[in-house]
């Protein structure tokens, strides 16, 4: 989950990193009680990089100015999202920019910490000056002091710069975030450090042990809900594209398979979905079934869908069970669903699964390059009938 | 790597919902289920499976013991792992999806430290066809032989598993490594584990877009890998911004330094081609990719035919 | 540094242990406004175990009988001390209560999980009960489920008391504490779990990283300041004895053995004053100069003092620093002070210290065995020509 | 143990005031210091000991080093000395006093796991007469010899050096291991030490009372240690309630379980003296007990004259 730059930078006052006065502004009119003195920069708060060239970055002199500036931010779309946010900032003089950031390394399983003299700009201009550090065991300072003698910095410099890099590292560490960065951290020309943008990712896996990082979740508008990943039952997510055949898979490669095959044998997809791995310890039976259930439910959903393929594959239960589902559903949905269904299961319990699912006129496979080509010719036809 | 008949396995969170499915189905194919741990059941039973409160007090009743499977909730999968390394089980096999990434970071720091083998999390585990099952595979797709299936899929493994074992292919081994972002033992490893294993004459790779993990086995093979390795790549239809992985991945590659196009398709079939590594257009081509490289004989150097 | 009850009950909240609903009463006539629904116990808030028997915890049923025991207890003395704060309290039903602590095993190096079944008694009285685990490698929680299962708990107490333990491991850690100890830890018949007392001791060392503990310290009443071991120039000790000779000395070890050597020759002492040790990463020459005048003024103020001792051992430097203080300390003093000095010091600088302060009358030994019967010599001599 | 004429030295915190006075008289007696570390101090020189912002930029320049000796800040010597053990120093000497305890459990959990040794925090270190200084040791009071110091003080050190020299028993090596409550390397082991060393035929044992430090190490003398050992003890004339240490201390020993008057001087001369070692009860006492003990050779089973 990615944070605002104003939540982040309230998470960096939090942990001591120092950041310039500012006021988050809802509405134009909140800047007639601006307690910053101008000079003020207004920034949009918005999840997407690039904002500056978009013109969502304007400095101003007086009220007036702000007032017209935050109207025009607040109308101003950045890839394709409007701000509920601005953020009014006092100016600052920057004698030189730094780059600090934060993440995981998902290769080395390590931390790993980022530094570049070249901070301002965008990450991918200065990837060349980008000087790496790896938190090979328990952090300590000294990592970050080896950053910024990588990175070229002398004299006092080195210490401030550890310093808020240990800080980062302390919030990465205590808040379980994928990313949190600093950039640029601006050198004034008497040496202080200051925090003029930040950017902090939050791991979605860990946002059940951090209340109040989960809580800036509950905020965020549904218009870019979709950047968040499915994790439980209520967000499996169902990817639709041009074509006309659903597939309900469990597992991503699974589902990301079954997608190519479909593809290669010359059916086009309406939508896919992955129910998500077997591996979430609270799976009983019984949320299976619920979760297979829903998928149906959503996938039915899709436009353009002609042709539901199902295809499930797990433990010995997960036949009988699954068969069991698709049979509820399609009960309870008898009157209004008249889309055709091809299921591919495998287990000990396949014929006993068939003689149920054939009381439903339903075709069920074992083998998946049959039940793909039975989906295709079904699409196919529904198009030939049209 | 032990994991033959004569294993001895934990099962930590065997009154888990998970766990509770797995465990019998785990002592019914093998029978060397010792214990299941789970704090505050202490004493009770689980199909004939005796469960402990702690790891130490199971061990000290049962003897000691080679593996743990772990299917506790995702953020008691440290101290769990903790716990029985703590005991002296020096390979665990974590099912559970969802565990946060600083916490494996930890784990595979302190593993590492204890020579601790650990597979997974969000994996189905290992299985040994005809002789033990470790996780969640559906024994049933699965026969003994020489071919040694490593995977980062779930369900995906199994499929593959399938079409093997009905095209005449049996398995030596075959696990996931798991699907999330950090995980315990690497490809790499895997490949090490299985060029070395005398069981195991052929290795079967299974992978998916997203991260680099395809691209670091593929030069690991070209390093290090004698025996003949052949490959499938899901999702190479996939439109490209879909099940790339985390964005977290996609800075964490960019500032990296890799090449923006690392973790597609693309990029992992030509780093496996150029490791001369044969990858399949689908699961059910791999029968026919596997009969090549064995008349061809092993890929380098060959240590034994 | 010792928290009061109260204080530890704060952090035990901060940290989602379970308290009890309390007020802090700082007067009898705050328990009118008192929110907390009648029965209550007021409990004396002092810094010294033994306040249930000393009558300074009492069970009242309306504010009538609670103004009247709360002047009571703010005027009972428990060891010589007064409280300046009660604390008012819910009461609760117990229906066992439970001893758990995590300490600083110094001899093991590492933290050690305290806990037993008898608690809510003096941990003097059930140490045979006492479980140990120690935390040997970096914490994880299996540690306290340990400990839980030693203390012979069962079922869902397992995981509830361990739960307990981790949070009170949590706060050992992050507040650098030498002792967190909950005793009684309360079981209703439900299974639920309450800390119904609760001691912390804060590491002086550390308090220097814990600005809100080093706040709690402030408020700490002078009489009870004593309890606090020296730790910078303001807070050299002075311990005062019955007899009349004064030795000032550097570090713990040489001081002890100097005080033995004079008590052996048949002195007695009138004070001693440990300059501290020259392990200090601060110490520059200018400051431990000012030590010692600071330690001579200490010195000065001591009862009965007739005879002054200096034994001040160290690198190259400090043998002509120490002369150099003392007469500075004694030319500023010329007029007010008659006690004769003994000073022992050793070193290259020898002869020239000897020359310094022989322009004062003062005699320098390098023989320690000498200076001290010197030092008794003049303080019996003293005692004679009184 | 690595402490010669030939042993590598580093020095971090050199620009602190205990480090800028420490660090030439160190230089000064052997010249071993190659490099000093202050982080922003890079590129400058202490009487021509060149100073460094990192060790491993310091061993870089000046290849390996066997010891640190630590003046640093307390709330910064855990950084520095887990610096130093990333950069492969396995031997170091925290002269710094106020290091927080929890901070301490940290740096012995790692330095035993990399097998480092660590002398202090809290003390004046260890010197060689005639071939090495390592810390705060006045060199003049010590005279090359065959006596083994070891010690829980600071200046009493000096001391009983300063008695022993001028008796004519000079000194094999003598240390303070540190006044705090948690230190690195504890009485046993360099007792075990001195045990082996060649150079060293008799130990004199310098301890004060508070903590179980003597007692502990007179039981590690019945069971361990051959050589002949003499004790002094000071404190034996203190009211009780002074200099026994930190309350914390109290607590933990009584729950510990161990007997009320441990810390005592009659606690540890009894205990000393079980173990067969005389106690002096002056330091000017020592070189007469020295006499005796070797007089009688060792205390069992002689392994050399």
């Amino acid at each position: 989950m990615d944070l605002l730059e104003y939540q982040a930078k309230q998470l960096f006052h939090e942990m001591g990193i120092p950041i310039l006065p500012s006021q988050q502004i809802n509405h134009p009119k909140d800047l007639k009680g601006l307690k910053i003195p101008y000079p003020v920069v207004l920034k949009s708060q918005v999840y997407t990089g690039g904002r500056g060239k978009a013109g969502g970055i304007r400095f101003v002199e007086n009220t007036i100015d702000a007032v017209a500036a935050a109207q025009t931010i607040f109308n101003l779309p950045i890839t394709g999202m409007y701000p509920a946010v601005l953020l009014a900032e006092a100016k600052y003089d920057a004698d030189r920019e730094l780059y600090l950031a934060v993440i995981l390394d998902w290769s080395a399983r390590r931390p790993l910490l980022l530094g570049s003299q070249q901070g301002g700009l965008d990450v991918e201009a200065t990837i060349g000056a980008m000087q790496q550090v790896i938190v090979d065991q328990e952090f300590s300072p000294f990592y970050a002091r080896r950053l910024a003698l990588k990175m070229g910095l002398q004299g006092e410099l080195i210490q401030s710069v550890s310093d808020i890099l240990e800080k980062m590292y302390q919030l990465f560490l205590q808040k379980d975030l994928d990313l949190v960065e600093i950039n640029p951290l601006a050198v004034s020309p008497a040496g202080e450090l200051m925090a003029l943008d930040g950017k902090i990712t939050a791991n979605d896996d860990a946002l059940g042990r951090h209340p109040d990082l989960a809580a800036l979740q509950a905020k965020i508008p549904n218009q870019i809900k979709t950047r968040i990943l499915p994790r439980d039952l209520s967000e499996t997510t169902l990817v639709e594209l041009e074509g006309n055949i659903g597939i309900l898979c469990n597992g991503a490669g699974l589902t990301m398979s079954t997608v190519d095959l479909v593809h290669q044998a010359g059916g086009r997809l309406a939508s896919f979905l992955n129910l998500g791995s077997e591996y979430r310890h609270n799976d009983s039976p019984a949320v299976l079934r619920d979760r297979i259930q829903q998928g149906l439910e959503l996938m039915m959903q899709s436009k353009n869908l002609k042709v539901v393929l199902v295809n499930i594959l797990g433990n010995v239960m997960l036949c009988k069970q699954t068969a069991e589902a698709i049979a509820t559903h399609l009960q309870r949905q008898l009157d209004s669903c008249t889309t055709p269904f091809v299921v591919r299961l495998v287990g000990d319990q396949f014929d006993e699964s068939r003689q149920m699912l054939q009381a439903l006129n339903l075709p069920l496979f074992d083998d998946l390059d049959e039940a793909i080509a039975e989906a295709i010719s079904l699409s196919n036809s529904v198009l030939r009938a049209k | 790597m032990n994991f033959t008949l004569e294993s001895k396995v934990l099962v930590q969170g065997i009154t888990e919902p998970l766990g509770s499915i797995y465990a019998p189905l785990m002592q019914t194919y093998s029978g060397q289920i010792l214990a299941g741990i789970s704090p505050g059941h202490g004493g009770q039973e689980l199909e004939g499976i005796p469960i402990f409160d702690l790891v130490e007090q199971a061990l000290f009743s049962v003897g000691t013991v080679d593996t743990s499977v772990i299917f506790v909730p995702p953020y008691q999968v440290l101290d769990a792992a903790l716990e029985a390394i703590a005991a002296g089980i020096r390979q665990l096999i974590v099912v559970t999806e969802g565990v946060p990434p600083m916490d494996m970071m930890r784990l595979c720091r302190i593993a590492e430290a204890s020579e601790t083998l650990v597979v997974g999390p969000n994996c189905p585990g290992i299985i040994v066809p005809g002789q033990i099952l470790l996780g969640t595979h559906p024994a049933e797709f699965y026969t003994p032989g020489k071919v040694g299936i490593v995977s980062r899929c779930g369900t995906l493994t199994y499929e593959v598993a399938r079409e093997l074992s009905q095209a005449g292919f049996g398995q030596s081994i075959a696990l996931g490594i798991g699907s999330d972002r950090v995980i315990g033992s690497t490809f790499q490893q895997w490949l090490q584990i299985l060029d070395e294993d005398e069981e195991t004459e052929v290795i079967v790779l299974v992978g998916k877009i997203g991260s680099d993990s395809e691209e670091v086995a593929a030069r690991y093979i070209i390093e290090a890998i004698d025996k003949p390795v052949v490959a499938y790549i899901a999702g190479r239809t996939l439109p490209q911004s879909q099940y790339t992985g985390h964005a977290g991945a996609v800075v964490s590659s960019q500032i990296a330094g890799l090449r923006d196009e690392v973790g597609t398709a693309k990029s992992k079939i030509a780093a496996l081609k150029q490791a001369k590594v044969p990858v399949a257009e689908r699961p059910s081509q791999l029968p026919d990719l596997l009969k090549q490289v064995l008349r061809g004989g092993t890929k380098s150097s060959p240590k034994k035919s």
